[in-house]
């Protein structure tokens, strides 16, 4: 034989896939031309005519679609960027939580991971906008003396104005996502081996402080992996700001293509942009990852 | 030898170890009255106390305001009147025998298989048949009166949508985790890329693919029905986390069960699906669940894409005027349907995990 | 001769109904060196971490230094035991994210409050005299096991501790390590170092023990100097498990 | 491990076998839905008195009548429907995939949406002239739109309501801020909440929401009017068949009104259309003379087949937004012409 059996193989497959991707194709361009909607992106230098009830950049609705593209996309990174911060506190501590000498404690970091993560995110949401956001009364309710003072017009921060869908959204996602974190968390701490804990407590030391020197650092290698699919998680997971009113990425492009009909072109920009928001988390995880590796593991 | 045996029993001490005290190191039989393990668990030091009566005051506020609210204060109406609505949908009252006794099969089935030991060698094959017998049960024909897929909704569609993308995911990941290490260059590339686009998008994005727009890549003669492609789209998305967690599963397995396997002879085939892929599932097991339970649950998202499953048919629900405004209810209500199912699920793979764990006992 | 551990029918039991102790009765002297021996699952181990809280009893007395470590002992209590007693592992259990010198410093600047220039100064000194202190700042997994063991040992030594528990010290070591470890023991029993060590060494036990306890299933079978155990032991267990042991 | 896979393949073959149908692409929709012998009809699903769904999973309101009237028209059976409720954003991708064989959803007529250019759907004739409002409540003192500078407004995402809004407060330099939520009930919880100090939407639809409010003299909905909002049904563009079928089915509605035919009387009236051979114009109307269906495609007698199963546009409108349905909302220009309105439907010659 001249061609081996491998290499037959191979041509057909490469024949195979490449028919397939042009029957799609081809269908695509028919059906668009069909609808006089060829790729197009023109349309993103118009002006969008809608208002947004936040931005994070100075925004108007004489301002292109692409302008309110990327407001939304700054709205989307604020949410995820405090969703971030807050979701590994709360995970951090409910993780650790489950090696409490309280039991109490155990057995309410273990009931929170299990109720959070037996019920759907988008229900949760809507349970944290529509029932304990606007349920809240109309007058401000200070907390703390006037460091937070909560309504459903908005929450107020040390004077920092914070809207209730951006809240409700920022909590529903925290939430939800620090009890996956807690179960990372607690996978890591898990995997540090027993004796770790016997020999810091022959030494006469106590859990707590045994917990932040001798566990921890040697769990970080088995939790950062898991944490990283969390904060990938947590940033998809933000989409679902459309169903509690938050101006995300995913929000805006929805409007945009009921608007301009531009359904093909309004994807492959929202495709394009997650792509780029993973590269960016995972990346920045890979070089934490790096970072904290060589500084637990000096050798 | 030996010395990895005490390792593993270590090992195990371990799990169950640091979910105790400090003080002690491995469970043991306790009297819950005794006064000193009280002490011990709850009370050992001031912090500790302090922490337990605040906790303890808090859940019990929590509880009485919690069981007022569920017993007097709620309005149950929109629940108690509209339960046919909630497990079937919109599907007509003459026909809805059809996709209730599909759920009280599955019910049937899931306690039989938690709880009894009948058909156990051939169950797998039944909840194999689950799947197309409620497509058929749903859909009619042969014999059944014809019903669209429009019509469907409730619990019943939510677990049509589960478990149908569900059956197209799994294989579709084990192709797709196959294809990753395949050796022809393209297979391998195409692969690659299918498995990080989709999981680098946004669920709720690639639905609204499946809704809108895979009909702009099929031929215009083609009509695919709206379940059918969410059907789709889930499975899409499932089957490239499916696919990772198997592949995860494959580099679990150490190198010498690859090379032994060659060693009897075996072909590269007969190798990947008798040898390597059981122990890839095996190992991928508790992810896998966690990606069933996820499926479950995101099928909620069809709500915003105009579906009536559980969730979109207690949105519509709640556009009625007589029941406008019981947001609470209705979602502490979806709250607990969800969490059953979800609670029934953990233990199915719970109950598998361990029959396979025995299964690799034997061998 | 002051009494360090007196221990009084402890007893303990697992899940399943296994008495790992079964009514012991126990009592360690100042300055002497007790060698636990038994086969595997007879109760050594667990009796030898009862004497620093790792594991606790369902019944009996037990007073270590003088505290009391009854069955749910304070954690107040075991504290102030761990902080006098020093122990040992089979798996060394050394801090891998730590060099040497840290994982010797680190509960004398933590615990004992000793500033860090004090705690390493007594750590060098302390590994100079285990002969391993050009290693104090390499980490754990670039070091030999018996080398690892060693400085597991100096670990424990830096709280100056009154007692030493070894718990196999040498079931996890090359052959030709075992030595510099069994070595390093027998100089701190010359020093009238108050030693409860369980292992399978006869040839240390028979050389450095001051009495020999024999257990098995739970239960202390035998107890008595070295000489007389290793020649003419008096049960037949205990004979039986020699036998094993000498082939 | 081999079975559990081929299993799941054939599973895979069934689904997409069993769901795919074929369908011509020369030949009209109309044919299409013929041979279907269903109407696939896409609405809100979400909207008191238009389309909403009952307490018995059925379809309820004035949209769902137009799919009925439809569907009697050409399938001679006004329960040949299936309905599929859609979001504002998904409905014209609907009609134009092919999901949909006409879109009956409180969709607003304007040039962008009829164009090819735009949205490419072909508008049937109005069927209810709406105009956007604003509801505030009484207690707010809001008086006119002014009153409404740097207030929170709740809105429907992706609809004409949000961008007249935005022209109008634009044009008279107001500046506000909209709290969008995907269907009117998010916006009614979102209003009634104190989320918003007003909400927008079409008056027909703020007079149903308030309708449905506990205390509904509280709120009022403002004078002004923000936009022409005359809502018709659609069906996709190129395709007179449909189209025009779609258009003499809702002129039926409007002159049977006229004609004071409705369902209570329509077989007297067919009876005296029959005996009677002077009566042309009644003749056409009631299919006796002329053959006026045969030209649009549908069978002749669809007039009377539209009567009888959903009566004509006045029993519709009472039956749903008339006094003492669930969502009350005065006639005012959904009377026809002969009654100050705006509904008036051409010959049936």
């Amino acid at each position: 034989m001249f061609f081996s059996k491998k290499l037959i193989l191979q041509f057909f497959s490469t024949i195979f896939i490449t028919l397939v991707f042009f029957i799609l194709l081809n269908n695509l361009i028919i059906n668009l031309f069909r609808t006089d909607m060829m790729f197009d992106l023109g349309w993103l230098n118009q002006p969008s005519g809608f208002a947004l009830s936040e931005n994070s950049l100075p925004y108007n609705p004489t301002n292109s679609y692409l302008w309110t593209l990327l407001v939304g996309l700054s709205n989307s990174l604020k949410v995820i960027f405090f969703g971030l911060i807050l979701s590994t506190i709360i995970g951090v501590i409910a993780g650790a939580s489950r090696f409490s000498s309280n039991k109490l404690i155990r057995i309410l970091s273990s009931y929170y991971v299990i109720v959070i993560r037996q019920i759907p995110l988008l229900l949760q949401l809507l349970f944290w906008y529509f029932v304990a956001f606007l349920n809240l009364s109309n007058t401000p309710l200070s907390i703390l003396g006037n460091i937070l003072t909560i309504s459903n017009q908005g929450v107020r921060l040390l004077g920092i104005d914070i809207s209730v869908e951006f809240s409700a959204l920022l909590i529903g996602l925290t939430i939800f996502t620090g009890a996956s974190i807690a179960e990372v968390v607690r996978g890591g701490i898990n995997s540090v081996s027993i004796g770790q804990w016997e020999a810091f407590r022959s030494l006469g030391i106590k859990d707590s402080l045994g917990m932040k020197r001798i566990v921890i650092p040697q769990a970080l290698p088995a939790i950062l992996p898991g944490l990283t699919s969390q904060y990938l998680n947590l940033a998809k997971n933000s989409t679902l700001a459309i169903a509690v009113g938050y101006p995300d990425i995913y929000a805006i492009s929805d409007t945009t293509i009921t608007q301009t009909g531009r359904a093909i072109e309004g994807f492959t920009i929202l495709l394009i942009i997650f792509l780029i928001l993973n590269l960016i988390i995972s990346f920045a995880m890979e070089v934490l990852n790096k970072i904290i590796l060589s500084k637990v593991y000096k050798y | 030898m030996n010395l990895l045996k005490k390792n593993n029993s270590q090992k195990d001490i371990n799990l169950k170890h640091l979910t105790t005290s400090s003080t002690n190191s491995l469970p043991q039989k306790i009297n819950p009255f005794n006064i000193r393990i009280l002490t011990r668990d709850f009370f050992s030091n001031p912090l500790d106390t302090t922490l337990t009566v605040a906790l303890i005051f808090i859940s019990i506020l929590g509880s009485v305001n919690i069981l007022e609210w569920l017993i007097y204060k709620a309005n149950w109406n929109i629940v108690t009147k509209n339960i046919n609505l909630f497990i079937v949908g919109s599907y007509p009252k003459e026909y809805s025998w059809r996709p209730i006794s599909w759920l009280l099969i599955i019910l049937i089935i899931s306690i039989t298989t938690l709880y009894t030991n009948l058909f156990k060698s051939r169950r797998y094959l039944i909840w194999i048949i689950i799947i197309p017998l409620g497509i058929y049960l749903h859909s009619g024909g042969l014999g059944l009166k014809p019903l669209p897929t429009d019509i469907w909704g409730g619990l019943s569609l939510t677990l049509i949508l589960t478990l149908s993308s569900g059956a197209i995911a799994f294989p579709l990941g084990i192709l797709l985790a196959l294809g990753k290490q395949s050796e022809i260059t393209l297979v391998r590339f195409v692969c690659k890329i299918y498995i990080e686009v989709i999981r680098s998008l946004p669920l709720i994005a690639v639905l609204f693919f499946g809704q809108l727009l895979i009909p702009l890549f099929l031929p215009m003669e083609v009509e695919i029905n709206r379940v059918s492609r969410a059907v789709l789209a889930f499975a899409i998305f499932a089957a490239s986390y499916i696919a990772e967690d198997i592949r995860g599963g494959l580099q679990a397995i150490p190198k010498t069960q690859c090379e032994a396997a060659e060693a009897l002879g075996l072909s590269k085939r007969q190798i990947f699906f008798q040898i390597l892929l059981p122990q890839s599932i095996r190992t991928a097991l508790p992810s896998l669940t966690n990606q069933a339970i996820g499926l479950l649950q995101n099928t909620s998202l069809m709500a915003i894409l105009g579906l009536v499953e559980l969730l979109g048919i207690s949105r519509s629900l709640l556009a009625n005027p007589e029941f406008i405004g019981l947001y609470l209810e209705t979602y502490v209500w979806l709250a607990f349907i969800y969490w059953i199912i979800c609670s029934i699920m953990s233990l199915l793979a719970k109950k598998l995990e361990n029959e396979l764990r025995i299964n690799q006992a034997k061998e | 001769m002051e009494t360090i551990i007196t221990a009084s029918k402890l007893s303990k039991s697992y899940s399943l109904g296994v008495k790992a102790l079964n009514e012991v009765d126990l009592s360690v002297f100042s300055g002497e060196v007790v060698v636990l021996m038994g086969p595997s699952g007879s109760g050594k181990s667990t009796l030898i971490r009862t004497f620093n809280g790792l594991e606790n009893i369902d019944t009996g007395e037990l007073e270590v230094l003088g505290v009391r470590l009854g069955s749910f002992a304070t954690e107040k209590n075991i504290l102030r035991v761990r902080k006098k007693v020093g122990m040992v592992f089979q798996q060394f259990n050394l801090f891998p994210h730590l060099s040497i010198l840290e994982n010797v410093t680190l509960a004398q600047i933590k615990v004992q409050k000793v500033n860090k220039e004090k705690a390493e100064a007594k750590a060098m000194n302390l590994l100079k005299k285990m002969g391993i202190v050009e290693q104090a700042n390499k980490y754990p997994n670039q070091l030999s096991g018996g080398q690892q063991q060693r400085v597991a040992i100096v670990r424990a030594l830096a709280l100056e501790p009154t007692l030493m528990l070894f718990d196999e010290p040498t079931s996890a070591l090359d052959p030709e390590r075992i030595k510099e470890v069994l070595d390093a023991m027998r100089d701190l029993a010359k020093q009238g170092m108050t030693m409860v060590v369980v292992t399978h060494e006869i040839g240390f036990a028979r050389e450095v023990a001051d009495r020999v306890v024999f257990m098995d299933k739970g239960k202390i079978i035998e107890e008595s100097d070295p000489k007389s155990f290793f020649t003419a032991a008096k049960e037949e267990r205990s004979r039986k498990f020699l036998n094993q042991m000498m082939q | 491990m081999l079975k559990r896979l081929i299993t799941g393949l054939t599973t895979l073959a069934m689904l997409t076998s069993g769901c795919a149908t074929m369908q011509s692409s020369r030949s009209s929709r109309l044919d299409l839905i013929k041979k279907r012998g269903v109407l696939v009809c896409g609405v809100s699903g979400k909207i008191p008195g238009f389309s909403y769904l009952n307490t018995q999973g059925k379809y309820e309101g004035l949209d769902v009548d137009i799919c009925k009237a439809v569907a009697s028209a050409i399938l001679e059976d006004p329960n040949k429907v299936q309905y599929r409720p859609l979001t504002a954003p998904e409905r014209f991708t609907a009609l134009k995939t092919g999901e949909i064989d006409i879109l009956s959803r409180n969709t607003t007529f304007n040039l962008s949406r009829d164009s090819i250019q735009g949205n490419g759907v072909t508008f049937a004739p109005v069927i209810f002239h709406d105009g956007q409002g604003i509801m505030v409540s009484k207690a707010s003192q809001i008086k006119n739109i002014n009153d409404l500078r740097s207030r929170n407004i709740c809105v429907g995402s992706g609809t004409t309501t949000e961008q007249n809004l935005n022209d109008t407060f634009q044009e008279n330099g107001i500046r506000y801020t909209p709290i969008k939520y995907q269907d009117l009930n998010q916006v009614v919880a979102g209003y009634l909440s104190g989320r918003c100090s007003a909400m927008t939407s079409d008056r027909s639809q703020l007079a149903a929401a308030r309708s449905s409010f506990s205390n509904p003299d509280r709120h009022i909905i403002l004078e002004e009017v923000l936009s022409k909002e005359p809502l018709a049904p659609a069906s996709i563009g190129g395709d007179q068949k449909l189209s025009d079928a779609l258009r003499w089915v809702i002129y039926t509605l409007i002159a049977t009104d006229e004609f004071g035919i409705n369902s209570r009387n329509i077989d007297t009236k067919l009876a005296i259309a029959k005996s009677n051979p002077n009566l042309s114009s009644l003749r056409r109307l009631l299919g006796v003379d002329g053959e006026l269906g045969n030209k649009i495609g549908i069978s002749n007698n669809f007039v009377v087949n539209i009567v009888k199963s959903t009566g004509n546009y006045s029993e519709i409108y009472n039956r749903h937004l008339g006094p003492g349905s669930n969502v009350e909302i005065p006639r005012g220009l959904n009377h026809t012409y002969k009654n100050g309105g705006l509904l008036i439907s051409p010959p049936f010659k």
